[in-house]
């Protein structure tokens, strides 16, 4: 199944599972979704339970509050994480402080979706990778599945969970395949990080589609460099798993993070602090950092595609951990 | 405006008593602010309180209410008791928000006052999302959103408005027209002053009311939301009012004169309403002075009670940032004060 | 409406050559986006030439163009270089912004073309911002906004129009309804159809205009630009058309009927245009299909042009990220790929 | 003088110096700012130059943007950072990426100026600080001055330098006094950090108001606990001085960042990160931090009293770092 029919799936068995979860978006319905993530879901649920709205990124999440406030479960689409910078009042000074402002007495369980990413050409403005903002913010789950399984599994725990949770996609593996679990029960909860594969030399960690950069940058560093790489996906930044991740790091002694963002205050950082905060003793290089490079993302091919990692960056910074021994 | 006449004497009665109760909590809140008694912003509805009340009069108990920074009033207007205002003031563990909220957030679930907000023009879409609960649920409920005349500027006004028009949403949209956006008057804010009509192009059809008569704006307001009820559409009230008081406590209110202020003064809500009771043989002199004295017995209490409230305890921190359960257990902080959540910080034993 | 009369003979030719040679651009750029020698999105106006060339010519050399991610017929009807424009599309070194931005980000400083933007909405206050400026300096240049039927419900339309307003700058915000924002159709995303009404609220007058009649299309904005101009204050228009292509290339476009297309395509402005050129004598058949046949050639030498050109070299990756200077020499980055930027990075020399 | 006055003084000297600088914000002339900042202006250039806007974030900032793209220097002013979201539209899509996406055809010289910062009781959605959303956006400057004279040096510098600015002023630091060179020549340029006291033991980075705090528990470990502390303000965060602060942790082998802001992904990450990379085998002890809780900011005075980094928590944070010797 792709990660996008597993996205539908979720939304799919939710909707029938609860009738206060609906969707609202811009051309999630009449159009089917910009990537057809809500495929076929207005013909089945109506146009009571999937809502084209207009264009106002920032009413629309701030109307996600007001209803789930009040009993009912919006998950909201924003197109393209691009946009969600209109909608960054509502989503923090609104959905992520309401229930602390008002002493525990509402909660707001809404689902903001977006989807992010380079690879498209897109260029400037429309290629953000911005996980790192959002992982601020208290008061806000943040998850970013790299897997069909992980889309269905957390989209579905997101759903069924009391806080605001922005679920961030990406653009590049909506077309990709994996095994998902069809059981309606099964949900992926949060903070529980996935060992995408074992390891004992250095500790890969891969966010979003850089999970899977990671992974492919393993069996490279295997097959040329004898190099056992482990690799984590965190599969959640809040709650974050920094234990499978700390455990890692102190059996391989080397970690890096592989992400898509700006280089400055990306997760990359955040978990290089923590890791050298948690398990300083145990590295024997620094915590090292592969990024989208720090710049609006070019629209010409060639520029882009060195504007963001793959797979050779991720070799060429694993190898330079060794360098010093 | 024709003078509207009369509700039935023990209505009337109560809007006083509400009215007054309101003006004498917001005057010793003041100046429970000078005794650094409140901390934070203090903003004071003094001068709008038939606004308040002629608007919140008109709501059932099952109706949403959702108000901005300046909101003491529609909390005590909609049952919130004096003691827990005042005390979250004083940001007190009794406050309605156990202190987290202060005077710019107030919220009191069970009376569907669904907030103070602090964001100029952030709780229109709020408002929409409510109205959009009811209009799922198909009940009859309907959403009353206050704010004001600065706030009809903001990106969220049309937005919201578009939206509410196209879904055919039961909110009644009440910008309480003070004259003023902070030290901005009307006119050097806003092209076109008749905001009832700014809704138009949205869709949205406008009303106004005189917000210093609480007949004419609880009759106004009636009608808006029957018709947000009954005709499932949003309309947009306009009420015309003043603040007597500064924008919030420090304002030497440079940008408008003492005249100005006069003048609007002589329209002051309580005393006309007051002084028509006693005309009209609703109320005698002796009993308009005991609403007086009654009040001031609340607020007395109110005040007796949040000094008496302990401070909310340092442990109780993190209560509330997450629901807490099985996907969120705690979360990783750097933070010595977050109790709990120090998972993993074992090597640190010694920090 | 009543029929325009035709502008002078070589204007009457110029329009339609223009008109033209965009259609002829927009259709080859898709065929190369088919090829795969374009990337990203591409936003095609086919069906909305009028609009785009009946609007900028009613422009002055010195005035402000501004436009969103369907601009590449604005940018050629500005006078850029269809070369640049399609080694813009190709990602090379040549394209008016060096390949930096695609299709959906084109920008020519010299003709004051200021730009094409990719986020609906964001370009208005840009707008208000130029024009600010031409008051601030004092000039007689206007700037003219072109925008969507979709974006009208963008906060950033509300709170534009009523600073422009009420500071009473020189600019036109022209509507370009086309029916649809991306599958939506107006009357499921707009509560008010009648856009040109929308700017009442905010002060800002309103006129329409038939979109696929170029003159009709001129006569109305070379009105509007004189009355933001002279009288000093902005106008709302609204353009009638229909963008015949689907929104971007990948669209299957479920959201409209077949007929309604063809209804819409028996009105190509192109054809429409040409037709009456011919019939009133001031082109023959031979020198329309000359025209056509002129526009081909500089397509294809617009197309050859692009292959042409190189890509941006690598090491041009950070250029115009910053303006370099005394304060801003490099700057720390973690990014292997920042020639220069490695300060302090010394001790990893082995990396 | 006062911070507020030196920021004052910035604004009258480079209004007279160039003509194109003018202020747009809301209740800056009549209301002569909500802080004092421009207090005196309106009277003096004028409202053509001083200009009350309504009450419209993301237009005032994007109106900013088009003026500076067609010649003129804005200055912005947001009434408080809490109310930046709005905008971050304008700020990161458009201020900050126009220059690069038009391949360097235009400059965007705006400077936009917003106070943040706890401390005054304003509760939740309005003690908001966000220096680190900030320092990831490319193409941004973003400053941070802890004292009057950076204030006046760094807006000057800021209004005539032609990147868009973010400026970002203290709450709690406009009332402060200190020594300001009134030569209206002097500007203080960005990218240098200013070492406020010298010390050989721990290097303590101050972010904003935390220099201040960095300076004060500095003086307490070597008065009370024998701790010879070198206190960094880094003055901008972009560009970042990051040499004077290698140099210093080179010497002292120890780190702590102090900031206001939430912990995750904040300045203190960015800076752990950076410093384990650059100074790896220099350092003795985890790089620290000491930050603002993880959590909207409560109104209660106790509680946001400890919600955010007083000395104390500096000096145990300095203390620690000692622990394992
Ligand atoms: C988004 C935002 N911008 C600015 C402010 C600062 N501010 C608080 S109240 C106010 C004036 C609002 O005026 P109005 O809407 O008329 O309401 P009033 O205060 O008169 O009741 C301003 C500018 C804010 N709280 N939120
Ligand atoms: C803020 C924002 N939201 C959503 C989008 C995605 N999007 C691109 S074009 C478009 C439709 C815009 O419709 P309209 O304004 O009518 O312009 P048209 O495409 O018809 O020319 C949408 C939703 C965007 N680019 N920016
Ligand atoms: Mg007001
Ligand atoms: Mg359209």
């Amino acid at each position: 199944m792709r990660y996008r029919e597993a996205l539908n799936a979720a939304l799919r068995e939710e909707m029938t599972r609860d009738e206060t979860v609906f969707l609202m978006g811009e051309d999630i319905g009449v159009f089917q979704g910009a990537f057809k993530v809500t495929a076929g879901l207005l013909e089945e649920f109506g146009d009571k339970r999937v809502r084209d709205t207009p264009i106002s990124e920032n009413t629309i999440v701030g109307m996600g509050v007001g209803a789930a406030m009040t009993g009912l479960r919006p998950v909201v689409e924003l197109m393209t994480i691009n946009f969600s910078l209109l909608a960054m009042d509502q989503i923090v000074n609104h959905a992520a402080h309401i229930r602390y402002m008002f002493g525990g007495q509402v909660k707001v369980p809404l689902v903001v979706r977006m989807p992010q990413g380079a690879g498209h050409q897109l260029g400037p403005t429309h290629s953000h990778s911005w996980e790192a903002l959002f992982l601020q913010v208290p008061g806000l789950l943040v998850a970013v599945p790299s897997t069909p399984a992980d889309a269905k599994g957390l989209l579905k725990a997101a759903i069924r969970d009391d806080n605001p949770v922005v679920f961030i996609e990406h653009e590049y593996l909506y077309g990709q395949r994996g095994d998902v679990p069809d059981d309606a029960d099964h949900v992926q909860r949060f903070g529980q990080a996935a060992i995408r594969r074992e390891g004992t030399d250095v500790t890969i960690v891969g966010i979003s589609r850089q999970a899977v950069t990671a992974q492919r940058a393993a069996d490279q560093l295997a097959a040329e460099h004898d190099v056992e790489a482990e690799v984590i996906d965190p599969r959640t930044l809040r709650p974050l798993d920094l234990d499978t991740i700390l455990a890692s790091v102190r059996r391989t002694n080397r970690c890096i993070v592989v992400e898509e963002g700006w280089p400055h205050g990306g997760v990359g950082a955040n978990l290089a602090a923590l890791v050298q905060e948690q398990a300083f003793d145990h590295l024997d290089a620094p915590v090292g950092r592969v990024t989208g490079a720090d710049l609006p993302m070019p629209y010409s091919k060639p520029l882009e595609e060195i504007a963001y990692p793959h797979e050779p960056q991720v070799v060429q910074a694993v190898l330079a951990t060794f360098r010093d021994v | 405006m024709a003078e509207r006449s009369l509700p039935s004497p023990d209505v009337a009665r109560e809007w006083l008593e509400t009215m007054t109760l309101i003006r004498r909590f917001e005057e010793r809140a003041g100046e429970m602010y000078a005794k650094a008694k409140v901390g934070g912003f203090l903003h004071l509805a003094i001068g709008e309180e038939a606004t308040i009340v002629g608007s919140v009069r008109a709501l059932r108990d099952q109706d949403y209410l959702i108000s901005t920074y300046r909101s003491h009033g529609h909390a005590l207007a909609r049952g919130t008791e004096p003691e827990k205002v005042m005390a979250e003031l004083f940001g007190k563990e009794d406050g309605v928000c156990r202190g987290r909220g202060g005077s710019m957030h107030m919220f009191d679930l069970p009376r569907r006052f669904m907030g103070g907000y602090g964001i100029v023009g952030g709780n229109l879409p709020l408002a929409a999302g409510m109205a959009l609960t009811s209009d799922y649920l198909g009940t009859q409920d309907a959403t009353l959103c206050q704010f004001g005349d600065g706030a009809s500027n903001q990106g969220t006004f049309g937005e919201t408005l578009n939206l509410a028009a196209l879904w055919r949403l039961p909110v009644v949209f009440m910008v309480t027209n003070n004259q003023f956006g902070m030290g901005t008057s009307l006119e050097r804010h806003s092209a076109v002053t008749d905001l009832f009509k700014r809704g138009e192009g949205y869709g949205v059809p406008g009303m106004r009311c005189d917000g210093m008569d609480v007949m004419d704006t609880h009759h106004t307001t009636q009608e808006a939301l029957r018709q947000a009820r009954e005709e499932r559409r949003p309309v947009l009230v306009e009420a015309i009012t003043y603040r007597f008081r500064g924008h919030s406590m420090a304002d030497p209110e440079e940008y408008r004169t003492k005249e100005q202020v006069a003048q609007w003064r002589a329209r002051d809500p309580l005393t006309t309403f007051g002084d028509r009771l006693v005309t009209e043989g609703v109320l005698t002199e002796p009993q308009r002075e005991e609403i007086d004295r009654v009040a001031n017995e609340t607020v007395d209490a109110a005040v007796q009670f949040a000094e008496d409230s302990p401070f909310p305890p340092p442990e109780s921190l993190y209560d509330d940032v997450y629901v807490l359960g099985d996907q969120v257990q705690g979360w990783y902080s750097i933070d010595e004060r977050a109790a709990g959540v120090h998972k993993g910080e074992d090597e640190r034993e010694w920090a």
